[in-house]
């Protein structure tokens, strides 16, 4: 697919969100479905190489745009950051499954870091169908807060936390979701993988449904190339899930966390 | 249709020369949410053994500069498996199929190509080059006679399929393999499969991949590949193709002039998975603009002197 | 200055383990204009021989993904006028010197180590791996008999200086050339040269390179590098300078990291001079940030179980 | 060096006119000298890896700005076409040797599409010398022949000509020199080999000196690599001479034609 980039804005000097037009793409996408974007204007320069997976973190309300939001980590990040507004750019279709959108249910969101992007797309989705949404937004500093006035406007309460705690109580965000727990039925997470395992092993200790989105390095997002496999308890076996295509959202009681953090 | 690129490969009709290289295109059905089967030349499917096989732990794969390593580690669903559940789906395409098989003994190799030769594919694809599993694969791909022999026994069980033994580039003589598996009675040769690598996250200090080394292709290794299909072609009768970095229609003829047959695609379908097509479109385009009758005039055409 | 990054090399001591790689370097005079000498480790000249060498005709280099291939064909003035004229500028300059050589026959790897042995420089790499010139070099370096004859007998004549052994990376396994260029009295080996490729021209139909082959390198080689010297570590037991596709001081760890005690710059000296400087200066803010109190601490660190 | 890029305009769909700021660069350089450039804003991409050579095309009057112009044939120059303005690109210093600048004379300046660019620089310095300027202009079309005001203001003579005819003699820039040459004390020359070999030869049967201004295919740009050789009679003999630092300017009567002409 195609799309013209209609905003790419620096958010502060690790986020940026970038805001691309496509009603193809608006039509088809679920909360918790990815894309793959290739990071640059040139589809001619093989450095970088491979595409790039974002989750989708905004379709506005017509349908028509849609948005990411990203973290400057290395090569393709710095150079998206660099794609001009108008600029036509190639990504794929939407990838893989998606949350399970509940209605009129108390649920949990908790969300670490860049983790915290494809659940605000969750949450709008969530109110829409009634839900009472509870957003615990961890960082590891005030920079990694962003989008608080929109998370706001899609959760009935927003829990801010920061390691060194800059804004927010300081500490881990899984401490007041653990304190808290008893009031949901049911968690979503994205964020760092040892975040992930805690609010998994939390929640099914205290018996909640709990869906976490994995982020595994990728090299087509299509089901092709078995790069980004997850190992997943079912029945009694430990059966091999690709994350791009059977993923990337899981039941994380059923994950083999000792398989996937690292 | 693409008269301009039809090829006959060992006695099989391919309606272009553009092939998805194995272990990239899944069984292919991967792909058909994507792009449209039909229009590709052929497909060669990801490595198949005697029995299923889970793979390398994680990670797998990392991006290089102009290029990626792999270490899956030749996970497969199993030759039962892949006749029974993916072979006729697959079939309902019109493209022609090609197994890509490995075993872990000669016997497994055997094993494995007596079976496909009994089914509906159209080719064999031996591979004794995959850097990536402790046991066969690579050994077979690195000592000519072992070459020899998983060549010369394989073959002497098939009856009816042609067999391509796909060549391992991390080797001092590519040209002595090449006659090597020619002499043991290979219809046809491809080249390359991955280079051998490895990268470190200096973070970590860990590997970037669980399997420590891993498989470099992309268009980082297309001057090795082109290096070698050139020299096997003046090495060896039998028809070679070509593979390694293939990005687009250019990279085609650069292979074909270097002595190529027909091509297979790798990388590049992870990069985008309409490249393929796009190069196939390409193709005709310049096969028509430079009054080439058919792709298969330029082979071999690099002038040397 | 530089005690994060003072290394020994066989005894020589380098104020950091930035050389400039043979070939891509002139004779170190060529770049005193545009950055300070003084600050490298070390510089690796042009391979010198016996006599004069005019090497090969042009196109001599072509630029590929995130590589170049070059077919220079070692063109040097010759080891009389290399003493005569290029060493006396050069040893004005506070830096090491080692002096990279090569011979057509065993005889003028004998001779030219014979003569360099008695001159002031620091170190002697040979060259057993230029896959540029039709006689000697890469022979050389794919034939373990040959490397151990060549080594052994240079080693013989030499009474002062410490042996370099130049790897070719165009071999099935690396770790057996290691193990026989320090059997036959190697005291460092370095690795790697460049891998043999080709690049076509679509539109004249001609080589790019008039060589038709050339030698590969730049960051496209790194994980090739990286995976020779990790391999290399782990057999042998004399220190190993590490060399293909460094860009920046991550590539250094990295190649310290798979085992290396020391590394060249090459292809990255065309991209831009300066970059060797930064590379030293960012490598020495990385040990400080790492608490790593010499740049050796990190060798053969990486981990891998 | 650094520069902030001041101005990159694209003339038509060939040939782009770029304008750096750096007062150390202008303060160094004369006509007939080149320079390698960075075609990427990012030093941390692979593709496309070597710096680029480029002539120095012009020079502002306070010798505070210069300009390269340049023809789009691959990656390098394909990606410098984005280079937006007020970026800061990184540049070599002016490398290799000049043309003569004759005072007083009657000189033949003959240029061949993208050729033409360093003759910008000569044909002012000469104007400056109070030479008589007269400037052949050939290309393959009418797009090939930009700057037309340009030249005419540092020329006594301009002579334009199109393979096609599309505009000014239709044929090749070499056969109205020809017939002129008579009137030069001296002949310039920079485009296609052929035509440099050409220029050459009329130049020496009617016994004028000619400097030429070769294209080689340049890895370093530093004199380090040798990949850059043009041969040359020198006394009796044959020398082999690097283009970048020996050059780009040759004596055209004493260049091997043969070994460079492909
Ligand atoms: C399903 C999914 C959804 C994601 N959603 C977002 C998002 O919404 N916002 C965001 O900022 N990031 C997201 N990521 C992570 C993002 O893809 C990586 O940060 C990005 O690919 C890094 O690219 P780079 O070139 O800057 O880094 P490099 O380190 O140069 O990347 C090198 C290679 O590693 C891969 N890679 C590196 N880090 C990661 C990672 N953490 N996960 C997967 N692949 C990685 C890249 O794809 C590439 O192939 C997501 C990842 C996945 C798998
Ligand atoms: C001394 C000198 C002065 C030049 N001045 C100008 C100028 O003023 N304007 C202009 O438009 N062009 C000029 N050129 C040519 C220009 O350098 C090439 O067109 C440009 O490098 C092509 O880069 P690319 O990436 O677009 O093409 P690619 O084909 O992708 O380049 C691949 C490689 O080949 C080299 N290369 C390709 N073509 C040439 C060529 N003709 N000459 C030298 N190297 C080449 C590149 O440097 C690169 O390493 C000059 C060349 C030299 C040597
Ligand atoms: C992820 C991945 C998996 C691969 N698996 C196989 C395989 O199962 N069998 C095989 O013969 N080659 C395999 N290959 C090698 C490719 O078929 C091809 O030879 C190689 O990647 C070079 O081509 P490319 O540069 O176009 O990718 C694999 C390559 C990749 C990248
Ligand atoms: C133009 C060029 C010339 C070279 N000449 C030599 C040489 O004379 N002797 C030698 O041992 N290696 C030579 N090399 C190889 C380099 O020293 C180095 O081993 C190789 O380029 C890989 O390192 P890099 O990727 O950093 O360039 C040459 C390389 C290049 C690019
Ligand atoms: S990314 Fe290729 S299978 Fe998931
Ligand atoms: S370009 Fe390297 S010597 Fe001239």
């Amino acid at each position: 697919m195609k799309g013209i980039v209609l905003k790419n804005i620096k958010l502060n000097d690790k986020y940026y969100h970038m805001i691309i037009n496509s009603k193809e793409f608006c039509l088809k996408v679920s909360a918790g479905q990815f894309f793959m974007i290739q990071p640059k204007e040139f589809d001619y320069i093989y450095d970088p190489l491979l595409r790039r997976p974002f989750g989708v973190c905004d379709i506005d309300d017509n349908k028509e745009n849609f948005s990411l939001l990203y973290m400057v980590v290395g090569k393709g990040t710095k150079l998206l950051t660099t794609i001009r507004e108008g600029v036509e750019i190639d990504f794929s279709q939407p990838i893989g499954n998606s949350f399970t959108i509940l209605k009129n249910k108390k649920v949990a969101i908790v969300g670490g870091g860049i983790g915290i992007a494809p659940l605000f797309f969750l949450a709008k989705e969530l109110k829409k169908n009634s839900c009472d949404v509870t957003i615990y937004f961890g960082g590891q500093s005030s920079e990694d807060i962003v989008f608080t006035d929109e998370f706001s406007k899609y959760s009935d309460r927003l829990v801010i936390t920061t390691n060194d705690g800059s804004v927010g109580i300081k500490g881990f965000v899984t401490k007041p979701f653990e304190d808290d727990i008893e009031n949901f039925d049911f968690v979503y997470s994205c964020g760092p993988k040892k975040m992930l395992e805690a609010v998994s092993k939390i929640s099914v200790e205290h018996s909640k449904p709990v869906e976490v989105s994995l982020d595994e390095r990728m090299a087509c997002g299509l089901g092709a190339c078995l790069g980004c496999i997850v190992y997943v308890r079912e029945g009694g076996d430990v059966v091999q899930k690709r994350c791009c295509v059977e993923g990337p959202i899981f039941d994380g009681s059923k994950v083999l966390w000792e398989s996937v953090c690292r | 249709m693409h008269k301009l690129l039809n090829i006959n490969l060992c006695g099989v009709e391919f309606k272009n020369p553009i092939i998805a290289a194995s272990g990239t295109f899944g069984y292919g059905l991967e792909y058909s949410n994507f792009i449209d089967l039909n229009r590709l030349g052929g497909i060669s499917v990801k490595g198949i053994s005697l029995n299923e096989v889970k793979g390398n732990p994680m990670p797998r794969i990392m991006e290089t500069s102009a290029g990626m390593l792999n270490a899956i580690g030749l996970q497969n669903v199993g030759v039962e498996k892949f006749v029974k559940d993916k072979l006729p789906l697959l079939r309902r395409y019109n493209t022609k199929i090609i197994v890509n098989f490995w075993g872990k003994t000669l016997d497994e190799y055997i094993e494995v190509a007596k079976i496909l030769d009994r089914e509906d594919v159209d080719m064999l694809e031996m591979n004794i080059s995959c850097p990536n599993i402790k046991e066969g694969g690579i050994a077979f791909g690195t000592d000519p006679k072992m070459t020899y022999d998983v060549v010369y026994n394989c073959k002497k069980v098939m009856n009816s399929k042609p067999l391509v033994v796909k060549l391992s580039p991390n080797v001092t003589n590519i040209k002595i393999f090449g006659k090597v598996a020619e002499e043991a009675g290979a219809d046809a040769i491809s080249a390359i499969n991955t280079l051998l690598g490895m990268a470190i996250n200096i973070n970590t200090r860990r590997p970037f991949l669980s399997n420590v080394t891993g498989g470099l292709s992309g268009p980082a290794i297309k001057p090795v590949a082109v290096r070698m299909v050139y020299e096997l072609y003046k090495t060896i009768n039998i028809p070679i193709i070509g593979i390694g970095g293939i990005m687009d229609y250019r990279d085609v003829v650069e292979f074909y002039l270097a002595g190529a047959s027909a091509v297979q695609v790798g990388t590049a379908n992870f990069v985008n998975p309409e490249i393929p097509l796009k190069i196939i479109d390409d193709l005709e385009s310049y096969c028509l603009k430079n009054s080439i009758e058919n792709i298969s005039d330029i082979k071999g055409k690099v002038i040397t002197n």
